[in-house]
């Protein structure tokens, strides 16, 4: 087993990939708070990834998704509920800018573990290319659906 | 032979990390041999020019490279050398069909392009098992026309479902489009039954010959169709070129779609006289290294053989079906018995990405995902799956180093007997 | 620098006859220096394989150069590398904008087409001195929605007419396409005052830069287009590939032409959703071994410098135009100020055809015809001419041959002085 | 001065390019016998000939053209003009099939100057296929002017 895979395919991401962090139904205008909803597909492969975010009262944000896919990307949508679980908004993005750069590093990059927990495990992805858009799929659709909470809030405010 | 020929493909000798390579995504592209390199050397170094238009000496032999191409390709799939349009890939060749129905049903090309004018009312029918390449572009025709889109459906064994042939190609039907061999299944389809039933009702037909014309024999004359496409790079040939093949009446009297130099008589800024079939489909500077390149390939084909070509898949096809049934949680899509060698499947519990990167680890290159066939994909239940196809190259250490790392694809996971 | 960079262009040493070769038609196609031939023996021998779809090590090496190309492309003409489209050739991409506004103004695309829309009452702006790349297609934009095409017409001197630009490129004008270098004429044409006037009434301005990128900087960013195409054998770079260069969101918003495999998102058998930009419009397989061979051809350019190639054409330009004067019953087609090495004439009593064959003869390349351009020959009252156009590895020696050539044409068919 | 260049250019061929027989007005409608008339282009070079035919009574054909064109194409209407003076139609067929075939054979074949005459000249413009076209241009239009001539004869006799 070459050590490439091995640096890949982390026991954490493996892990992730089986018991998946947030994997539930999404509530869409049900939420109680002010939320976002992105759907992205990778074309090359036809994964899929719904994501919900919703603004909770003390600053943090709730993640909820459902998708389909390989380990990387499963393992990712997983691993990015539970750091939301932990974080504020400004603590989220800064992880998702951290780790956006971290996957295109080509494994030139150290992971800052404090700073990404349980992300810092996709560093092996970076030196895959064709993989790169697995582990970002779910990121892409949690920024996506942060902005349209945050400007649900927005909108609310002004109202 | 096939085991001698295989040292004519220099990329066989690459190495992926500590392992050899074993190259089994011919379906999607296929490694071309020393030959066919080397005609690019030739040509930049000794007759590159602009093909059909100088009077000097490099432009003669441009010429001759570009021209004797068509004739290569003629004796290769039948017709005349006239009847051989060069396009960059398959794609475009479907494209320039449908789109060029697409005008004669808007009134353009005169009185002898009627004869394509559909609109409501009219059908365009396909496959359940196309490439996007050969679904896409109907799709925008029926959106352009107001005709409508109908499809066979494919059974269980991936085969096309023919019980209700007769109602979903009717007299309204005015195209078929179908593959001649399923890049997924591999299944070969009954082109013979399909022409039949478009010729008892008017219909034109199209075949996709991109996973046949590469693998077995194939005579478009003899197949009876009305326009063929398939890809250079998917026969030994170069990237950046493909043919569209028709009959001489029918293309002098489609549309052409891309216009502009080398494809007209006379030009006036108000209005332009476009010339026959080849070049009235060939604007603009044509692919002439990869033509040069191609025939050379077409060259190697036929000294194979395509009959033992498509033999030696055959061989190939047993050897990775019957490992495969022995390897628990695996689903082979389809099981048709007319087949070429190309084995698509699901492995339980993991997805077809982490498949592919598990066998490439192991120096065995497969291709993992839709393969640009989606609706047959969601028809067997899965969004993806990974994808073995052979070539002539190939060899049953091939079929056995990539039997040997799928078995160890589940027990990698963590999934099924072993792990539990 | 020149005199040594020859040596890199092995087809310079080819013989025509007996004698050496003047090679004098880059105008129509560039020769290749080894490094670029070299490209595709190095792709096929070790990185060949479909881009952006399998998982494996070969096919992450294709993406690579793929990609690759892209930003080589990019740093050449300006943008980022996803505003570089790949296509077969210059005219493919002329055509896509065409046919994407045409698709537009037939109801596809969504709303965010509908900027793109044009109908009766428009008017669509090109010039007398287009090739037929970009004039045909614009002419059958036209008859499909309805719009009118106008056209700046040419001076004596070989340049645009500007006198009535404001009444031709006026309120209803939605398209303003034309060259930035006369493939004929070897004029510069003025692309500010044109991008200028297109601002104020709001046209889109599409930019046909065969000409230019190949002999000088150009910078599309800073020339404010919306749309630039050109080919890449034109430019040391291989044949069967070509670029399609635009902003962003119009690239975003055009709808695509040619439809199929690796431009999708979502496929259905009803419907389908396309990718953005560049892979819109880059349906089905590649040229994948064109883009890296292009990409070193880039590579060489950018090393040699577009400042210094312009210059040292400027210099042969001057050697062959004062050497013309003083040969007896040859017309120079045009004399503008700002040009590249290119120069069109007419020999007098002696038909193109002839005096292409006779250079040949002599071992000395030039085109003859109508270049792709029947209106602005017809303009200059000819039908046809011959045209001597240099490139970086031309030098005097290959203009002096030509020269000394082109003397004894009218005497060798027996007209003008020296005949009577 | 090559060979190949005086093959191509001989002397009759530059000869006929100047002075060129059959090169006068087109009567059409106003020819007195049954007529046909043909419009062929290079497209490469935009060289064009108008020409036609008059079936006269004694059984010959009259040939008008007018073209603009290189010295092979209008020498090769001349040529053809001259010829079709001293032929029957059977006669000028049986030289136009024998011309088609000398210009496709590369130079290989040897031209039959019994029955070619002046055209036998062209035999050097088969070892440069950028010519062939030119040669033929002509040849072409007489066969499709022919053709309709033939075919207006038959109409007004069945008339
Ligand atoms: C000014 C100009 N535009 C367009 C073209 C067409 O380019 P291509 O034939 O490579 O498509 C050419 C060259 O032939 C050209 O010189
Ligand atoms: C059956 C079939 N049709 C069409 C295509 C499209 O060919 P290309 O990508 O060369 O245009 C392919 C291959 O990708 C194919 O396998």
């Amino acid at each position: 087993m070459s050590t490439q895979m091995q640096q890949l395919y982390q026991q954490v991401i493996l892990d992730h990939s089986r018991s998946r962090i947030g994997n539930s139904a999404l509530l869409g205008e049900n939420a109680a708070g002010p939320h976002g909803y992105s759907h992205q597909v990778n074309p090359t492969c036809g994964d899929e990834i719904e994501l919900e975010t919703e603004l909770l009262e003390d600053g943090r944000i709730a993640v909820r998704w459902s998708g389909d896919g390989c380990s990387i990307s499963m393992a990712s949508a997983s691993v990015l509920s539970e750091l939301a679980d932990d974080s504020t908004i400004e603590g989220m993005l800064k992880i998702e800018g951290q780790f956006h750069e971290l996957m295109h590093s080509r494994g030139t990059m150290e992971a800052d573990e404090e700073v990404l927990g349980d992300a810092a495990a996709f560093t092996g992805v970076s030196k895959f290319p064709a993989r790169i858009k697995c582990a970002l799929l779910s990121w892409v659709a949690f920024k996506d659906a942060l902005n349209q909470a945050q400007t649900a809030r927005e909108e609310k405010r002004h109202a | 032979m096939f085991a001698r020929l295989r040292g004519d493909f220099p990329i066989l000798d690459e190495r992926v990390g500590e392992s050899p390579l074993s190259y089994l995504d011919s379906g999607a592209t296929s490694q071309k041999p020393q030959c066919v390199i080397d005609t690019f050397t030739e040509y930049y170094a000794q007759r590159n020019a602009a093909v059909h238009r100088g009077a000097h000496t490099l432009a003669v032999r441009a010429t001759d490279a570009f021209e004797g191409g068509r004739a290569a390709v003629a004796g290769l799939v039948g017709g005349a050398p006239e009847q051989v349009c060069w396009t960059k890939n398959a794609t475009e060749a479907l494209n320039i069909v449908a789109l060029g129905i697409d005008r004669a049903s808007h009134g353009f090309g005169g009185e002898a392009a009627k004869r394509f004018a559909i609109g409501e009312g009219d059908s365009i029918v396909v496959t359940e098992m196309e490439h996007h390449a050969n679904l896409v572009p109907w799709q925008q025709l029926a959106a352009s026309t107001g005709a409508s889109l109908r499809w066979l459906p494919v059974t269980e064994a991936g085969e096309l479902d023919l019980s209700e042939l007769d109602s979903i190609v009717d007299e309204t039907t005015k195209v078929l489009a179908f593959t001649h061999v399923s890049n997924v299944l591999g299944t070969v389809n009954p082109v013979d039954t399909l022409v039949a039933r478009a010729r008892a009702v008017g219909s034109a037909v199209v075949l996709d010959a991109c996973q046949s014309v590469p693998h077995m024999p194939v005579d478009f004359v003899d197949l009876d169709v009305d326009f063929a496409a398939f890809s250079a790079h998917k026969a030994l040939g170069p990237t950046g070129l493909g043919v569209l093949w028709g009959k001489p009446e029918l293309l002098d009297a489609l549309p052409p779609v891309l216009t502009g130099g080398s494809m007209i008589t006379t030009v006036t800024m108000e209005n332009t006289e476009f010339m026959p079939a080849p070049q009235r489909f060939e604007a603009g500077t044509q692919p002439v290294a990869e033509v040069a390149a191609f025939a050379t390939a077409v060259g190697y084909l036929v000294e194979v053989g395509l009959e033992n070509v498509y033999a030696h898949e055959r061989e190939l096809a047993e050897v990775l079906l019957d490992g495969i049934a022995e390897i628990p949680g695996i689903r082979v899509l389809g099981s048709a018995e007319q087949r070429i060698g190309t084995v698509a499947f699901d492995v339980e519990g993991v997805h077809a990405h982490d498949v592919g990167q598990y066998l490439d680890s192991q120096g065995v290159a497969v291709r993992v995902g839709h393969h640009c066939a989606q609706p047959l994909h969601r028809r067997f239940g899965v969004t993806a799956s990974t994808r073995a196809s052979t070539y002539l190259y190939n060899n049953v250490e091939d079929c056995q180093r990539f039997l040997a790392a799928l078995a160890e694809v589940r027990p990698f996971f963590g999934v099924g007997e072993q792990a539990s």
